[in-house]
């Protein structure tokens, strides 16, 4: 286990690639004028985003949440109430929804840090569902199951735009932020305590790492992104019904992108969200129509395919690749240190 | 094993890059390159949960596009669909924006459930585009002041409001004074249940009726017992009911188990539409009322080329109509065509205008009641404000329209049989 | 007070039903330490197969069994085969995921092949109500309520005394030393699966003439069977039995006495309250939940 | 009757076996004797089929069994009493014993193999009704013993038989196998107890790190000047 990585500068190729890969991003609207593309494009963004915050604690830590929809809908939720019914702006909103559901993370998940594996992605599929159903209860605060329509009022103080551009950079650098996060963690003392716990559990207790206190603050981290990537979703679609921002399909949507991509690695998230998002809006767009259902079964296809032959997900099959594209390139000074 | 997982990413890779590339729906039956034709987008969840009654109300839409191309089309062109599925409220927005920005829409329909006509109908508005809505009923998706959305069928509210009336005026039938007779509501808790139970609620108080319980529960259970026990306890002459097709079967069937009995009992549309709800409970679906779209039993001299729509349904399909969803769809359609032919372009601009216009008298469609929409000012644009629910009655395992008397094609029977 | 007790036998006929369920999601579990997502399309694909028996060949749902069982225990071992088996030692998550994967391709083929429409059988009896004194109880839901009760039993049975049933219980147990007892692991995996899946497919067809069918009905029971395994205790038979009722019990009183939209957070919540607090189930050992099947 | 031929395995990456060779013919008592994860368990799990080894051969009866499953060793009759009993905790002493002849040809004989070992391990016959887990250590033992012996095993494998026990009951324990022995049943002792095992050996090899670096008659090696100090501390 890689602890004290090399420290690096722009001159190295491990960060200037993927620097230079979101410069790129922030460069296509300029090309790309098309609202359809960057509607994909914004999907891939918001669902790397959400998949990335899923992993912080079901890839690094190891503890599969299968209930993360609770806190993606919290955050929409918070925003959207507070936006709708006491005009706050969503910017501030988001920071309400973001704590909120951190806060609600924290509570529901510490005592659920005791049960391990199985057992624990059951209590979160619980949780997830106890939440969504409690939404719907509570019909005065959140209009229950009819959903809640954020009126259009464009604006940058409403978070709201006319046009698909802003909500573009929007997401990207949501993308980018819990990416540079989640980068950190990983090679941060925090990290390999995580990933420790992981592997083991209770060596990890013996050699003194308090492992709950750690499951603690990243199950927080990825909840308050989770719920911010929810008041993103919440002005874009201006459409929040428990229904949709609870439902546990959203909720093993973020496992999964993480999971084909590459579970515990801070690239497989966003593979697996330029990969799976683009491909489930293919086959919906072009078989969804006169073949119901089929898309959804080739999607089923193959994730098996996937979990079975390529456990590691697909970022193991490029990694290879990549870092040997990374040695070719230009690396001045850093050689000498590394070899 | 290697190779396997070659091509399985090679696929992935490709199918990324083909959703730039590929033509999208695989919609309209004819695709062979006819020059001319008229193309407009329709969006209807054809998965998912919502699946058969979306595609139910597809269907109207669809014959009506065939009758229009055999009497020649739009302007001397063949009209032609682009199918787009959309299961939940985010995929109809992707799917608006793709039949908006890259299959170059400038007509949809759409979409039976309110919650997908909701969130695709704001798509269509930002970016100017005409949204014809012929099946979703909550009343807030012409509550916005959109300029761009056109809705043909009648609102949520007005269910639940003609369903108390329908109470009221049938009191005498079941033996009690209007003011004496109590009345539950149940209702299904999203947002087509609430609408119509809280319109109901407000209704009764309105009417000063006696309302002994209202219960909501969520659709997705898979046990009723507790609704029907608390409606048992509550004992009303009365009930109104608001449900999807699942747990209006499952609802009917405990109702029989539990020895739960009412002296009428008024579904809202919905599963008490279906024909799958007759075949489901048989004989047991006798007697219980239904307001709702126009059903096909309506009175054909109310409701004109009701037939030929039916008609027009088995020959396409190859099986009678399941619900009033299809025929709302078929007259909404048909409506549109007529204001596309007005407008005589696919300018949506020239089409709203169009539309605004439009003034169809009662007894001129095939649903029966006529259409003209509410201005972009109003409190409900683009809601078309002559549009109401009738009121039909099961016989025989059949919907019969029963009330107002000018639509009717059967007499109303009462009160419901107890159960043996 | 008859009320109450209304209440009461509705909640128990519909735990029967739970109990059914379970029973083949707890064995599964039990001994393979597998979180089976695709219990519920087991399900469905079962009741579809009894639909169709019906609609197609007018057999009587309850006879269908006779060929949805053999059908469903085949499929059981074919997907064993295919899916399970490649996964048995991966990490529980990728094992989750596989089922999770599994269970949208049975949904969605159902989708296809059927569309969504709500399939029902008419049968003579489906509305028929039995007096138990001032109660009323539905035949069907009796008769699977009975059932629900053989298949405990028979399953207890099978696995007290024969020895396929204790080579299971023991493989739950400790997998090496019954490896190390000349127990072919493999292939009782294959026969848990497919029992499991069995188990289902009389639940099935049981369901059938009181429920409909389509194709996102297994979601609705699956995940109330996993509530009802943990409840039971992991893998114990018994407990399955008896946490099927007391969910049918819980759902039916809070349904009533609170209200109908909160009976299931009910019963989530309780299903976390004995996660935290008893681990091994109400009715199982301490320390079981490690192990599994007793 | 078992020939153990340049065995080599492998966890992942790491080499736990090297080149191990052993024989151990009818009716001998061979004892398997080194220090903690010297590599004695992996010898005995890959005899089991429970470890694969990438090269090399192992031979039962004249048979090459080393690429054969667990199940099909067991009914050929080479038999682990697993080290830490790895009883099954919530079943009777019973079951545990029944589970024990599980194969079809012991199946066969259960009822005169059960009475054998109630004889030789009565204590098993008291507490037959008891679950296993909530038996003593000793009796546990005892129990795992017992369980082997249902089997009607050519060639019993005791791995740590002493692990874990009171001297007075290691004495008992290995009492019990020098009993097993001498009712005509081969015996692969392994066992960090060097001296005691060595004792009773007709044969013993010494494993360290993987590699067996001593081999000959019981006594010889007690005698060992090597052995002597690296593992009886003389």
């Amino acid at each position: 286990m890689k602890t004290e990585t090399n420290k690096e500068t722009l001159i190295s190729p491990q960060l200037y690639v993927p620097v230079l890969f979101f410069v790129l991003l922030f460069l296509i609207p300029l090309v790309i004028k098309n609202p359809f593309y960057i509607h994909n494009m914004i999907l891939i963004f918001f669902y790397a985003a959400l998949s990335s915050a899923w992993n912080i604690i079901g890839g690094f830590a190891g503890q599969i949440s299968l209930g993360h929809a609770a806190f993606f809908g919290i955050g929409a939720y918070t925003s959207a109430i507070l936006y709708v019914d006491f005009g706050i702006s969503p910017w501030i909103g988001m920071l309400a929804g973001g704590v909120l559901a951190m806060l609600v993370a924290a509570g529901i998940s510490y005592p659920c840090f005791k049960l391990r594996g199985p057992f624990f992605t059951l209590s979160t599929i619980a949780f997830g569902e106890v939440v969504r159903l409690l939404v719907s209860y509570f019909r005065d605060i959140t209009r229950g199951a009819v959903g809640l329509l954020v009126p259009f009022k464009p604006g940058i103080g409403n978070l709201m735009f006319r046009g698909k551009i802003p909500y573009y950079y929007f997401a990207l650098i949501l993308m980018i932020l819990v990416v540079v996060v989640s980068k950190k963690i990983s090679v941060s003392r925090m990290g390999f305590y995580l990933t420790s716990l992981r592997e083991d559990e209770e060596g990890a207790q013996a050699i003194g790492i308090n492992t709950s206190l750690y499951k603690l603050w990243a199950v927080m981290i990825s909840a308050f992104f989770a719920g911010i990537a929810g008041v993103f979703y919440a002005q874009y679609i201006l459409f929040i019904e428990p229904e949709s921002v609870f439902s546990s399909a959203m909720s093993t949507q973020f496992a999964l992108m993480s999971i084909i991509g590459g579970m515990g690695t801070v690239a497989g998230p966003v593979v697996g969200s330029f990969i799976l998002t683009p491909l489930s809006e293919f086959l919906r767009s072009t078989l969804g129509g006169s073949f119901q259902g089929l898309h959804f079964a080739i999607y089923g296809v193959l994730l098996i395919i996937v979990v079975i032959l390529m456990p590691q997900g697909i970022v193991v099959w490029f990694k290879d690749k990549y870092e040997a594209l990374l040695e070719r390139l230009p690396n001045e000074k850093r050689r000498e240190v590394k070899s | 094993m290697k190779k396997i997982l070659v091509y399985l990413v090679v696929f992935a890779l490709i199918s990324t890059f083909a959703v730039g590339c590929s033509s999208g729906g695989g919609g309209g039956a004819e695709k062979e390159s006819k020059p001319e034709v008229v193309k407009i987008g329709v969006l209807f969840p054809f998965s998912g949960s919502m699946a058969a009654l979306g595609e139910e109300n597809f269907r109207g839409a669809e014959i009506a596009r065939l009758v229009r191309n055999k009497q020649g089309g739009l302007w001397g062109k063949q009209i032609e669909f682009v199918k787009a599925d959309a299961p939940d409220a985010t995929a109809a927005v992707a799917e608006a924006d793709r039949l908006i920005n890259k299959e170059g829409m400038k007509v949809i329909i759409g979409s039976y459930s309110s919650s997908l006509s909701y969130a695709a109908s704001e798509v269509a508005e930002r970016n100017g585009v005409i949204y014809w809505e012929v099946g979703g009923i909550s009343d807030p998706i012409t509550s916005r002041g959109y300029k761009y959305l056109f809705r043909t069928v009648p609102t949520g509210s007005s269910f639940g409001i003609q369903a108390v009336k329908f109470a009221k005026a049938i009191a005498p039938d079941i033996g009690v004074k209007p003011e004496e007779m109590k009345i539950a509501i149940v209702h299904e808790d999203s947002m087509y249940g609430t609408t119509v139970g809280e319109n109901a609620k407000a209704e009764a108080e309105r009417q000063g009726l006696d309302l002994v319980e209202m219960v909501a529960y969520s659709a997705k259970t898979n046990d009723l017992s507790s609704v029907i026990l608390k409606l048992k306890a509550a004992n009303p002459d009365v009930l109104i009911a608001t449900s999807y097709i699942t747990d209006t079967i499952l609802f009917w069937r405990q109702a029989r188990e539990l020895n739960f009995y009412v002296k009428a009992a008024i579904g809202t549309g919905a599963g008490y539409a279906m024909r799958d709800f007759a075949e489901a409970v048989g004989d047991d679906v006798n007697r219980i009322f239904n307001v709702d779209f126009p059903q096909l039993d309506t009175n054909p001299e109310f409701a004109k080329g009701i037939d030929e729509f039916k008609k027009l349904y088995e020959e396409t399909f190859g099986e009678p109509p399941k619900s009033g969803h299809s025929l709302v769809a078929y007259a909404g359609a048909l409506i549109l065509w007529d204001v596309m032919e007005k407008a005589g372009s696919m300018d949506p601009e020239a089409i709203r205008k169009a539309a605004l216009e439009v003034d169809i008298p009662d007894g001129e469609t095939a649903v029966g009641f006529g259409c003209k929409f509410a201005g972009p000012d109003a409190e409900n644009a683009g809601q078309n404000i002559k549009a109401y629910p009738l009121v039909a009655q099961w016989k025989n395992q059949k919907l019969v329209t029963v009330w107002p008397e000018e639509a009717a094609a059967g007499e109303i029977e009462l009160p419901m049989k107890p159960w043996e | 007070m008859i009320e109450f007790f209304q209440v009461l036998v509705s909640g128990i006929m519909l735990g029967g039903i739970y109990s059914l369920i379970s029973i083949g999601l707890t064995l599964i579990f039990g001994i393979m330490r597998i979180l089976n997502f695709a219990h519920g399309e087991y399900l469905m694909i079962a009741m579809y197969l009894s639909f169709w028996l019906f609609k197609l060949l007018n057999i009587d749902p309850y006879v269908s069994i006779i060929i949805v069982v053999p059908a469903l225990f085949l499929l059981g071992i074919i997907s064993q085969k295919l899916v399970i088996k490649p996964i048995i030692n991966a990490p529980p998550t990728m094992q989750i995921f596989a089922t999770v994967g599994l269970s949208l391709v049975f949904q969605n083929l159902a989708l296809f092949l059927w569309k969504a429409d709500y399939r029902t059988v008419k049968t003579s009896y489906q509305t028929a109500t039995i007096h138990l004194g001032p109660m009323l109880v539905s035949f069907p839901r009796m008769v699977a309520f009975l059932i629900a009760i053989i298949v405990s039993l028979g399953f207890f049975y099978f696995l007290k005394n024969t020895y396929t049933g204790k080579a299971l219980r023991s493989i739950a147990q400790n997998r090496e030393a019954a490896m190390l007892m000349g127990i072919d692991v493999s292939k009782m995996y294959m026969i848990a699966f497919a029992l499991g899946t069995a188990c289902v497919g009389v639940a099935g067809a049981l369901l059938m003439p009181v429920y409909y069918v389509f194709p996102t009905v297994g979601t609705y029971f699956g995940v109330t069977a996993f509530v009802v395994v943990v409840l039971g205790g992991m893998g114990n038979m018994t407990g399955a039995f008896l946490g099927g009722l007391l969910i049918g019990v819980i759902e039916s009183i809070s349904g009533v006495y609170i209200d109908p939209s909160l009976k299931e957070a009910v019963y989530f919540i309780i299903f976390i309250l004995v996660l935290l607090f008893k681990p091994s189930g109400l009715f199982g050992l301490r320390g079981a939940e490690e192990v599994g099947l007793k | 009757m078992l020939r153990i031929k340049d065995v080599n395995v492998f966890y992942g990456d790491i080499q736990a076996l090297h080149n191990i060779s052993m024989e151990i013919n009818q009716g001998e008592i061979v004892a398997l004797v080194g220090a903690n994860a010297a590599g004695k368990t992996t010898t005995i799990q890959t005899i089991s089929g429970i470890n694969k080894c990438k090269s090399g051969s192992i031979e039962f009866m004249g048979e090459r069994i080393d690429n054969k499953p667990p199940n099909k060793i067991v009914e050929m009759g080479v038999v682990q009493v697993p080290e830490g009993r790895k009883l099954f905790p919530f079943m009777t002493v019973l079951e545990n014993l029944e589970l024990g002849a599980y194969t079809p040809e012991a199946r066969k004989h259960k009822k005169e193999t059960l009475e054998m070992v109630f004889e030789m391990l009565p204590v098993l016959k008291e507490r037959q009704k008891q679950l296993a887990g909530s038996l003593s250590g000793g009796q546990q033992q005892m129990c795992a013993i017992g369980r082997g012996l249902m089997a009607r095993p050519k060639l019993i494998m005791f791995d740590e038989p002493s692990l874990g026990l009171a001297p007075i009951l290691v004495q008992k324990t290995f009492e019990i196998i020098k009993k097993i022995s001498e009712q005509g049943t081969t015996v692969l002792l392994v066992e960090q107890n060097v001296q005691h095992s060595l004792k009773m050996a007709d044969k013993g090899y010494v494993l360290e790190n993987g590699r067996i670096v001593l081999e000959g008659k019981g006594e010889d090696l007690l005698n060992n000047e090597y052995l002597k100090k690296a593992y009886l501390g003389i």
